[in-house]
């Protein structure tokens, strides 16, 4: 191999390496399971399952690479959840396409209505982000029991199920884009476009390099601090009502641990927790890596300890082949 | 024996990065007991030759000696070993240690069982410091600093090393005449002891006051090395630039207009007190003084980044004190900071991100950028500054730091301003693209703007302005009128000296233990 | 979607194929669950039954996701003991419509949504009532009492409430507190420092696993009030048994962990060979005192 | 007033706002409690509660100055005291003193290798703390119930109950000064001397501010980092062990959410997440502070949800306390 060819070969690992691990990880799923984890169905439940903490990931990202945190998330969706089961409840003789658009739309106002009072908290006061969400976390669990005095909220309208467990086109595609996927898919793009391609993700990058120097350009670096919180809690809302959908239910109890399992997802994706450098498209790339791990230790039976011991390794393992092929792309 | 063994010698140094070669098979050795200066353009390869030295960069081929033996610096600690001591162009210091925990970073004195001396700290910072000439308390934490201070910080680090080899990388960029003979003395002193001193600057006065050597490299070659005494200013330009340059101070034809900046009274607690002048548009108005004098301060606080300002301020028709940088963009002023790294850069982020970042608004529609208009806009005002980058691409901090602050007056000048702050306009800028900015000044003076150009450098505000305001203590000391270029650097010392010493240990030292 | 789920019952398959079946726990951290999971494999191995066992940690979601695997893999039956009544019944569905036999353990579905084959559990609520007329044996009808919930977990509230029940007929015994110990031995030492302080006069305390009730008696040796404070618990694990023993924990609520997870495997077996197992399926819960019977 | 004495009293409130805040709870609580909370037992209580948490909470201090952080910690308390407990019963013929020294220095040698080992990897190969750390909270937790296959270890001397429960010079003191909080004190003045007073603890300061000038200067910040999170483990490990005698028992399931508790009297001590910045006394008094919140809010018996709505809020408000004095004195 010449030189260059092999430079261009070592570029295009280093450039493309997150998705080379998760390729990777995929083979060797593959070969393990003796290639059941690569059928249709088993990649569709895969995506399934991501599809719920992938979405919030997109939002984690840009608070992450404002260089804040928000530990919220999976509270959040709790009770979001809690409460557009409850809205839904609240009015059993509306049509049921009003009582579902109803349950979406209170989740995502009370979602992002809390995220945006962590998010001005965190600009206008500069309390530490860690401190604000983590008492947002405490609240929103706290308001998701109380909501519904402890017990989940049941006999939702039949017609919701499709958002959780139903296909998109099935008649056309079969049984092959769940509808939590195509919104994950749908708020991919969305945040793919808002973060390189407008003035507002331009600002979170800068927010988040050099917050100072971002003032100085005359960037309202409290309005874009408060905004990704915002987002971020919209998203909670959106997947909180999904989740309702997926259960038929609104339970308080979801969404333990979201929290670290996303901000895992879009660390692994190369968001640096330091701010400022950070991409969509890694996140969906992490977020896939740590859905492919779970499904294949489960696939392959892995007794539930070890579950804990092989995917620690394995995502240490990642992160060490990550830091090794960026250095061997450093030099 | 004609001459001693050299004490530094580089042999075919080489370093490349992705796109760009920084040095190329350089080779020139440094005399001991030599002040050597380097001098060459922007992105010339200096820094990166002295980043070798100093065993923060591995070049890629080349040997360096090292009194005749040739060494291997593998880290910054081997290079402090051998008695290699740098100060960067960038600073390097650690904000939330004190000023004298950052002269000893790493070499703290220890006092009984192995625990750190606060009073044998700060004692020997002191001296440190008052041989330097300078008013810093060793106690004050450097984030409080002003920039000149932690340059001076920085310089007082390495002389506390006690190194054979002293190497400083544009130290003198934000230093007045008074701070940088006290540094020369110093820097003398030294070498008459023995030690090899590496000066790098872009000041060429300074080249032929102080050193005995000078080397000029262009696009990482070696072009020569003399002894200053053999050759000229021309000579050097010539040999850095490739071409003669003009006229260091370019001509304007002043036509003031109307009163554009108005201050009154303004005052910022611990920074500066009932500051008033104006500036009529189509002048240049600098503003000087000594260090810490609170010259930056004015700068910020007019620009609405410094809370807590009272008195009375008036842009054009609106009036302030801004209560944030946007709101005093909106009124029409720009503003370039002064610290690159600290205030401007987005160091991890590609330059064109860097140069649009005060003006996502006119590049895009809805919200959404037209990546087509920024590209073209960046790749033009590249062009316009000759800033030597791989591309719109690379990332800011890569850039070398002349480069680095070319970016930063690329990303204010896109568009007209009534009012335009400059703070240290021309910081690490080489000669060629010094001439290239006060251009660009006096062709927005000519458009109209009222240009505030704060700066250490006397000939520079003498060259430039219209007046001269000199600032000490935190009060304006005094304006000069230099409409007919008749002020002297005398005139402007005597102003910013005559009322600094009585008042010294307060303002100065702003963050005095209390 | 919305066609009516089967009974979920397959036609009867007397191959020798090897089954597989699908468990999905609530936990695998307390003793409880890995005692009831000892007697499903215990069950299972005579018929070779291939068990994929996965635990939800208490997370409806996590448990929603393992089903879907179950569903995808194509197991031959689903055992769950669901982190919430409620929650668990699309999943549930989702299992019946793809023609997989559905059996709950310990925790039942109260879900409108699916159809479960048979349910096989303890009644907590009669645990809870166990529990209550320990106590007040042990207090001889009077005193005032604590109990250190984890309200978050549906077997737990139905202890409590059977607890509360029972306790309201004895009307010597006051219960003065009701604080989340999160089934935790470290959180239960804490709550339990917390009540000595407030109430110095408790005299009882039902602790609703034993890890609780080994949290609580930390805090009341360390407190010297192992005289004073009775404290029942729920489970009699080894470790609790021990305590027992020396009379340092009153009593405990048995239930029979091993014979619920062999009984739930004997359900799908009963499903495999034809046979219609019994919608619900109950354990008897017993108490332990380590007295002589 | 006089300005001068007034600003002389703001300087003092600003500088000393967290135990400022510290004294209106503990104020508060005294009254809601109707004097409840003074009384010596349950001062003492709220500070043996406190002390394992704490004693950890320095260590992490350092890492979070540095610019890390340690997701690991309550894991480590589990599997560190899982592996005293088996060490300690697997000698069950020697002397009481001999088990329990073997069974301290078991938890303190693998909690301090555990910590290492995270360390090495986050200096060494630029790995993301976050994901280091996370990784080894899977790895030891499941580690944790693979020693015990999933059972607690009872069965422990009975020498070794002093250590968790006992008190210091009781015959003098009284019940005043219980074991586990001496180790916290000595573990406060330990580490106030390692980090105000030592080069280790400065340079853990430059690190942290700016690790660039930190290498330039010589400092070597590998091994710096590698320390810090080498010394948080050996405090796991010691707390592990005291936990052990505490509970007399080794259990798998303790310290989960440890890691946010810990952080978060780290952050609520006035220590920066971006690193550089925090004070071991910070820390002592966050961790009181959030110690005297659980306490008092148990005392009061708000039930369950609402203790989470609570305690969010009581955090919140701390903080913004905090922000607004913290702006007072920059005035
Ligand atoms: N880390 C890096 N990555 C890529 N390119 C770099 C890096 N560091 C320096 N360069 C490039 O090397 C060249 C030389 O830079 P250097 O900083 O040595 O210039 P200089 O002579 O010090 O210029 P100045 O006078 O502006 O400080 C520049 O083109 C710069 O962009
Ligand atoms: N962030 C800060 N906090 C506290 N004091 C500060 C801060 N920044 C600057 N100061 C103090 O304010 C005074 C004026 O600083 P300023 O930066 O305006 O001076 P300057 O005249 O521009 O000096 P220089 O030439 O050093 O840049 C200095 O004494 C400095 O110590
Ligand atoms: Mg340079
Ligand atoms: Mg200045």
């Amino acid at each position: 191999m010449t030189t260059a060819s092999r430079n261009t070969l070592l570029h295009w690992l280093v450039f493309a390496r997150m998705p080379v691990i998760l390729l990777v990880l995929v083979l060797v799923s593959a070969v393990l399971t003796q290639g059941g984890f690569l059928q249709t169905d088993n990649l569709v439940n895969v995506l399934r399952q991501v599809s719920f903490e992938g979405l919030i990931a997109f939002g984690m990202t840009m608070v992450i690479v404002t260089g804040g945190i928000d530990l919220s998330v999976g509270s959040l969706v709790a009770v979001t959840g809690v409460a557009a089961a409850l809205a839904m409840q609240a009015m059993p003789n509306a049509s049921p396409t009003i009582r579902i658009a109803t349950g979406f739309l209170c989740a995502v106002a009370l979602g992002a209505g809390t995220g945006a009072a962590s998010g001005a908290m965190i600009a206008r006061f500069t309390v530490p982000p860690f401190i604000v969400t983590l008492a947002a976390m405490l609240i929103a669990r706290g308001a998701a029991f109380i909501l519904c005095g402890g017990k989940p909220v049941y006999q939702l309208p039949e017609e919701l199920m499709w958002w959780g467990r139903g296909f998109v086109f099935e008649s056309l595609l079969g049984r092959l884009l769940p509808t939590p996927v195509l919104v994950m898919l749908c708020g991919y793009v969305v945040f793919l476009v808002l973060f390189t391609r407008t003035v507002f993700g331009r600002s979170v990058i800068a927010v988040g390099s050099n917050a100072q120097a971002a003032y100085l350009a005359g960037i309202a670096i409290r309005r874009v601090t408060l905004a990704v919180y915002l987002l971020t809690g919209a998203l909670c809302g959106l997947a909180g009502a999904l989740h309702d959908a997926k259960l038929m239910a609104g339970d308080p109890k979801v969404g333990e641990m979201w929290e670290l399992n996303v901000i895992a997802a879009v660390v692994v994706g190369g968001t640096s927790l330091f701010g400022g450098r950070g991409t969509i498209t890694g996140t969906l790339v992490g977020a896939l890596i740590i859905g492919v791990l779970n499904n294949s230790l489960n696939l392959l039976h892995v007794e539930h300890f070890w579950q804990k011991v092989v995917l620690g390794i394995v995502i240490l393992s990642a992160s060490l082949l990550d830091a090794g092929l960026r250095r061997l792309g450093a030099r | 024996m004609r001459e001693p063994t050299p004490r530094v010698q580089f042999n075919g140094v080489s370093k490349h990065y992705p796109g760009v070669t920084a040095l190329d098979g350089v080779g020139f050795s440094v005399a001991p007991a030599c002040i050597h200066a380097l001098v060459g353009e922007n992105g010339a390869g200096k820094s990166t030759l002295v980043k070798i030295l100093a065993g923060a960069v591995r070049a890629d081929q080349g040997v360096i000696r090292l009194d005749g033996n040739a060494v291997e610096i593998r880290s910054a600690r081997a290079a402090s070993a051998m008695g290699i001591a740098v100060v960067h162009q960038e600073l390097n210091l650690a904000a939330d240690l004190s000023a004298g925990e950052n002269v000893f970073l790493g070499r703290w004195p220890r006092g009984p069982l192995g625990l750190i001396s606060s009073r044998k700290l700060n004692q020997q910072s002191r001296d440190v410091f008052e041989a330097l000439g300078v008013r810093i308390s060793a106690r004050s934490q450097v984030g409080e600093l002003s920039l000149a201070q932690r340059q001076m910080v920085e310089i007082a680090r390495a002389l506390s090393l006690k190194a054979r080899v002293l190497v400083l990388d544009e130290p003198s960029a934000v230093l007045m005449p008074q701070e940088m003979q006290a540094l020369f003395a110093i820097i003398r002193r030294l070498a008459t002891q023995g030690v090899s001193v590496i000066y790098i600057s872009h000041r060429l006065d300074e080249v032929f006051e102080l050193c005995k050597a000078v080397t000029v490299l262009r696009d990482g070659r070696h072009i020569s090395t003399r002894p200053t005494d053999q050759t000229t200013r021309d000579t050097l330009i010539r040999e850095m630039v490739g071409r003669p340059i003009a006229e260091e101070f370019p001509q304007r034809q002043a036509a003031l207009g109307e009163v554009v900046l108005q201050a009154e009274g303004l005052s910022a607690r611990g920074r500066f007190h009932d500051v008033s002048f104006e500036v009529q548009s189509g002048e240049v108005f600098a503003l000087t003084g000594l260090v810490g004098a609170g010259r930056s301060s004015v700068g910020r606080a007019l620009f609405g980044a410094l809370p807590g300002i009272r008195g009375g301020l008036r842009v054009g028709r609106t009036r302030g004190p801004f209560q944030s940088p946007r709101e005093a963009q909106r009124a029409g002023i720009a503003y370039l900071p002064e610290d690159r790294r600290l205030q401007g850069l987005l160091l991890e982020r590609p330059v064109n991100e860097n140069m649009s970042l005060a003006h996502l608004r006119d590049i895009s529609t809805a919200g959404v950028l037209r990546k087509r208009i920024e590209r073209h806009r960046v790749q033009q005002a590249m062009r316009e500054f000759q800033i030597k980058a791989a591309g719109p691409e690379v990332l800011a901090g890569t850039l070398s730091g002349g480069n680095q602050q070319k970016v930063m007056i690329a990303r204010w000048l896109q568009k007209p301003y009534r009012v335009v702050i400059l703070d240290e306009p021309t910081r690490g800028v080489d000669v060629g693209a010094k001439v290239e900015i006060y251009t660009i000044i006096n062709r927005m003076a000519s458009a109209g703007a009222a240009v505030l150009l704060i700066t250490s450098e006397l000939p520079e505000a003498i060259g430039m302005a219209d007046r001269i305001a000199v600032m000490a203590n935190g009060a304006l000391a005094g304006v000069l009128d230099n409409r007919i270029r008749a002020v002297t650097q005398e005139m402007i010392l005597e102003l910013a000296i005559a009322n600094y010493v009585p008042r010294a240990a307060s303002a100065v030292n702003g963050t005095q233990p209390r | 979607r919305k066609e009516v789920p089967s009974q979920g019952v397959p036609a009867p398959d007397a191959s020798v194929m090897q089954k597989t079946i699908g468990v999905s726990l609530l936990t695998m951290q307390h003793q409880f669950y890995q005692e009831l999971r000892s007697g499903m494999e215990e069950a299972a191995k005579p018929y070779s039954y291939r068990l994929l066992i996965v635990s939800a940690e208490f997370d409806p979601a996590r448990q929603a996701n393992q089903v879907d695997d179950f569903i995808t893999q194509k197991v031959d039956a689903i055992i769950v003991c669901p982190c919430d009544s409620r929650s668990v019944g699309a999943s549930i569905a989702a299992a019946n419509q793809a023609k997989i036999p559905v059996f709950t353990a310990d925790i039942a579905s109260v879900s409108p949504l699916g159809k479960v084959v048979s349910h096989v559990a303890s009644d907590n609520a009669q645990g809870g009532r166990e529990a209550a007329k320990l106590l007040a044996k042990a207090l001889g009808g009077k005193g005032k009492v604590a109990i250190l919930s984890h309200p978050e977990v549906a077997s737990v509230s139905d202890r409590v409430t059977g607890f509360k029940n029972e306790l309201a007929a004895h009307t010597g015994i006051e219960i003065v507190a009701e604080l989340s110990a999160e089934g935790k031995r470290d959180k239960a030492v804490r709550v339990m420092e917390d009540l000595l302080q407030s109430h110095p006069d408790l005299s009882g305390v039902f602790a609703i696993n034993d890890d609780t009730a080994l949290g609580a008696l930390a805090a009341i040796e360390a407190a010297g009030k192992v005289e004073k404070i009775r404290i029942v618990g729920y489970d009699a694990t080894p470790e609790a048994r021990a305590k027992i023993a020396t009379k340092a924990i009153y009593g405990d609520v048995v239930q029979n962990p091993r014979k619920i997870g062999e009984l739930a495997v004997q359900a799908a077996h009963d499903v495999f060979s034809g046979k219609i197992p019994a919608p619900v399926i109950p354990v008897e819960v017993g108490t332990f005192t380590g007295d002589a019977p």
